[in-house]
């Protein structure tokens, strides 16, 4: 180890956030750059399955809300971006790789929205899954990461609340077909869901380092069971099941059993081969592709407006 | 028509041109041209569709039959929707969508302006707290028109091109009937001929910095929309928009 | 599931699978690349829908709780709707909407062709017509491919291009589930095994004239249309397919 | 006059019809050739307003005779732009006028369809009075024409038929919603419909030529007359009105007297300012030129496959 390696994990070690200007080792810098651009892209990346049903939201106040979710999705994908910038990586090269399949995105936007409920599961489910990241990653030893994540777990608690009032309303309030769609939805997202946490630890070959490093502070494993323990009671609370024959308490461990997560399935969407992999990338690549011109034409005008500036001074 | 029914009508317009506009804005989510672009497009969007919850409001109030401001979006069909035919035009490039804006956001800041010392206190209750977002989104889209004008030679080109496919829908914005004039003449409505200077003035000033031209004032303009005569676009919009609720129509909440 | 609920099930697939292609297709009207190809393109939508009325009407009379034909269509919403995934994908552009008709055609085709011998008469009768009609999709939708494949460079890369995108749609088409394993058994529909042959010998034989690449046969495939899990398209589909009678369900007459 | 210009004029009057290896006056060709383009984009263009609900047809029947006209309608498109080829004009050429803007088509297809009545109304009123022309027009001295507008006649009462049946069922038993659509499409469809048969017999500078060619055999004004005359008793069976108040029967003439046409609005949408002019020539210009590469790749094939017959011959 040399010096500054050994003063940076001393740092880490005492918990002092390490900032954009110290010294960091690059396996660091490429990990953190890889982790933050990969959470930023799913930002933006989790916005298409939710504009899929904001022209159809049932509701003025439901439409108005989805709209703001997504609106902070947006915010988050942009704090995001710059937390990574901090770290000398350039957003459109990380955006390229995204487009060019170099980069991942969470792979539960891979799924699509089937109904409306859907809306409501991805709020409870998929940024509950979320938060229990976050939370702790708001510990994160990056400063601008950690920084990032405190505004940002405010936020998705709000829209997890928000999507699990969806949930509840429909479930208590709602006709039969409504219930359905509950039900529906949650068959559709659980094990997605419970996927979000990424590999059993023993398959997860860089987390040991990452957690040496303070980029990652529990398991995935650990994540997992925390995630279920906590949604279990709220599922039951509305009146649902989940598709898992074996989930049940167990008194012992004082956490949920659970049956075996399909990891041929996780594996497929990694490698592409998810439902809405392909429309995903696409959609995002044309927005992108199709608004060069636009991006082109501030540039021009800042550039020709500073000039200007320049003459008159 | 009576004195109520014609703000009925008027409260109409307002909230279906803000809705209409706001669903068009909504179809954008991750696809506009830049992150900092779904977040701008998301928060007009949002704006509009909240004065639109605003004016649906007051007006199922007065119309009182029982239809409440959902019930009002999601259960007409076009003929009943009172939508400027502006608003309702595909996003197609993003030089139609923010020329679209533009057009609309200048007509829309001003008669806000006015409806702000309109006699009746809700109306301008209202007005005042959406004028502030229409500063906004005005001056947003004001400075795109003059980025993509003043841009590149391909910018300049799109955006000459979007002023001239839209500027056939921009007479309805300026040409008052029947309600914009009894609107006027009680005091809540903004006056028809100061409306029309001032969208010429701040267009016309605005296209000059952009280097573009306008069409003429005496073109030929496409209306219909204040009194639901549309274009073949909005209906389907509303199919879209409205599936939900007319699928399952024995939903009471959602 | 009883022996008739079966048939129910699968008489919803044969005509849910026909009616959305059918749709589909309709969206081309005017817009196809050639006046001869409208009316081919028509001409071929007509025949789908067709086939969907007869087993939709006979689906309505097995499931007999008052919905007939038109509700069948028309009120359900897409987690009911039983078609292949296939046909609910986008026309994109005219190799897409090309290959998609051939994937199809050629499954239909056979398919047909086994249940004009099916047990049940009725199934036999609608088969023994609608054969007629897919024999002709069939000649038509390779010989498109065969053009496009072995026509001119653009062509050739957008079918093949065509063919890589659609192929995980195609595990669906001889994927058997119990319902067509049960309606084998019933002596109502194909054998599964013969159609999965026969479907990959005929698609490689044209492939291969056409100098086109077919995806492999354990490549990953996306399922779900039969039992009610829909790509994204189907809500849109639905929701611009059944406006009318949803948003006028007190119309008894159209 | 020349010899053959006498002999065409004699062949004219006897009533013999002209073919295509036939001497013709230069203007005479042109006439026609101008007249039947029009005819066969008007028919191509004329699907597109029945596109518009084609996709949203109400019941499995409607959907089905909707279909089976615009089917009919490509059909009459290929026959007349067959009928154009034997004067020696090029389809491709034709269409390139239409998509230019130099080439015209009935514009009463620049009108939108704003409900589903309207697929009554333009089978009964735009069918109707398209009918009355091309009635005329099957004795029309050209041969291939007068063939074609034989065979297109009968599809087309078939058509307008069926519109006035969808109008019919609509008023008789419909819901209130369902009557005011008929009216509302009737509103709106009336006078642009009136407005097909073109402008009064002395503001048609050509017509008078077309006469004695026998390519036109009515004057613009008769057949307008002949249409009211013929669907005014068809609106009073249907229960509803035409937006005219002046129109009403004159015993002494024996025909209905009606109100002025709005000359403005046809000159507007005649010079490409009607409600849907740019959409529907836009419309059809990316349908044929997003196909350029579908119909090179079918010339292509076809070259390939008789070389390959050549070589194996």
């Amino acid at each position: 180890m040399s010096p500054e390696e050994r003063d940076f994990q001393e740092k880490v070690d005492a918990e002092t956030k390490i900032e954009a200007k110290n010294w960091m080792p690059d396996g660091y810098r490429k990990t953190l750059i890889r982790q933050i651009s990969q959470h930023a892209h799913s930002e933006i990346v989790g916005m298409l399955p939710e504009g899929n049903w904001v022209t159809r939201a049932p509701t003025l106040k439901r439409k108005l809300q989805l709209m703001a979710k997504i609106q902070d999705e947006a915010g988050h994908g942009l704090y995001l971006y710059s937390a990574m910038e901090t770290l000398g990586a350039d957003r459109d090269e990380e955006i390229q790789k995204l487009h060019d399949g170099k980069a991942k995105y969470s792979s539960i936007f891979n799924y699509p929205t089937l109904n409306w409920a859907d809306m409501g599961a991805v709020g409870w489910l998929v940024d509950g899954a979320a938060i229990v990241n976050q939370v702790v990653l708001q510990r994160t030893s990056y400063g601008p990461y950690s920084r990032a994540m405190v505004r940002i777990c405010k936020e998705e608690s709000f829209h997890q609340r928000q999507g699990y009032q969806i949930l509840l309303d429909m479930m208590r309030e709602g006709t039969q077909e409504q219930k359905d769609m509950v039900q529906d939805a949650i068959n559709r997202l659980w094990w997605p869901a419970l996927m979000m946490f990424g590999p059993h630890d023993d398959e997860s070959p860089n987390s040991q380092q990452s957690m040496v490093w303070k980029i990652k502070r529990k398991s995935n494993d650990e994540l997992r069971q925390m995630f279920i323990d906590q949604t279990i009671p709220q599922l039951e609370f509305l009146g649902c099941t989940v598709p898992d024959p074996d989930l049940k308490w167990n008194e012992e461990r004082g956490h949920y059993d659970f049956g075996d997560i399909n990891w041929k399935e996780f594996y497929d969407v990694l490698k592409g081969n998810g439902p809405c992999n392909r429309e995903r990338i696409a959609t995002r690549k044309k927005a992108i592709d199709d608004g060069a011109w636009v991006r082109e034409a501030a540039v021009a005008y800042a550039a020709k407006q500073k000039q200007r500036a320049d003459k008159a001074a | 028509m009576t004195q109520q029914e014609v703000l009925q009508e008027y409260l109409l317009r307002l909230a279906d041109s803000d809705m209409i506009l706001g669903q068009r804005l909504s179809e954008l989510t991750g696809k506009a041209p830049a992150v900092e672009e779904e977040l701008a497009v998301m928060n007009v969007a949002l704006d509009l569709v909240g004065q639109a919850r605003n004016w649906y409001e007051y007006a199922a109030e007065l119309i009182n039959d029982g239809r409440d401001a959902d019930k009002l979006v999601f259960l007409r069909d076009a003929h009943e929707y009172r939508n400027l035919l502006m608003v309702e035009q595909p996003n197609d490039d993003y030089a139609v969508t923010m020329a679209r804006q533009f057009f609309f956001d200048v007509w829309h800041y001003f008669t806000l302006k006015s409806l702000v010392n309109a006699s009746d206190e809700r109306v301008a209750t209202i007005a005042a707290k959406a004028v502030k977002e229409a500063t906004y989104h005005l001056r947003r889209s004001s400075e795109w028109v003059k980025r993509m004008g003043d841009g590149t030679e391909e910018s300049h080109r799109r955006i000459q091109d979007a002023f001239n496919l839209l500027w056939r829908f921009t007479g309805e914005l300026i040409t008052p009937d029947e309600v914009d004039h009894a609107m006027f003449k009680a005091g809540i409505g903004p006056d028809p001929e100061q409306i029309k200077q001032d969208w010429f003035g701040m267009v016309r000033e605005v296209a000059a910095q952009a280097t573009l031209t306008v069409g003429e004032e005496d073109a030929w303009m496409y209306m219909g929309g204040k009194r639901g005569e549309h274009t073949e676009h909005l209906g389907h919009i509303l199919a879209v928009m409205q599936f939900l609720p007319r699928a399952y129509p024995d939903a009471t909440t959602w």
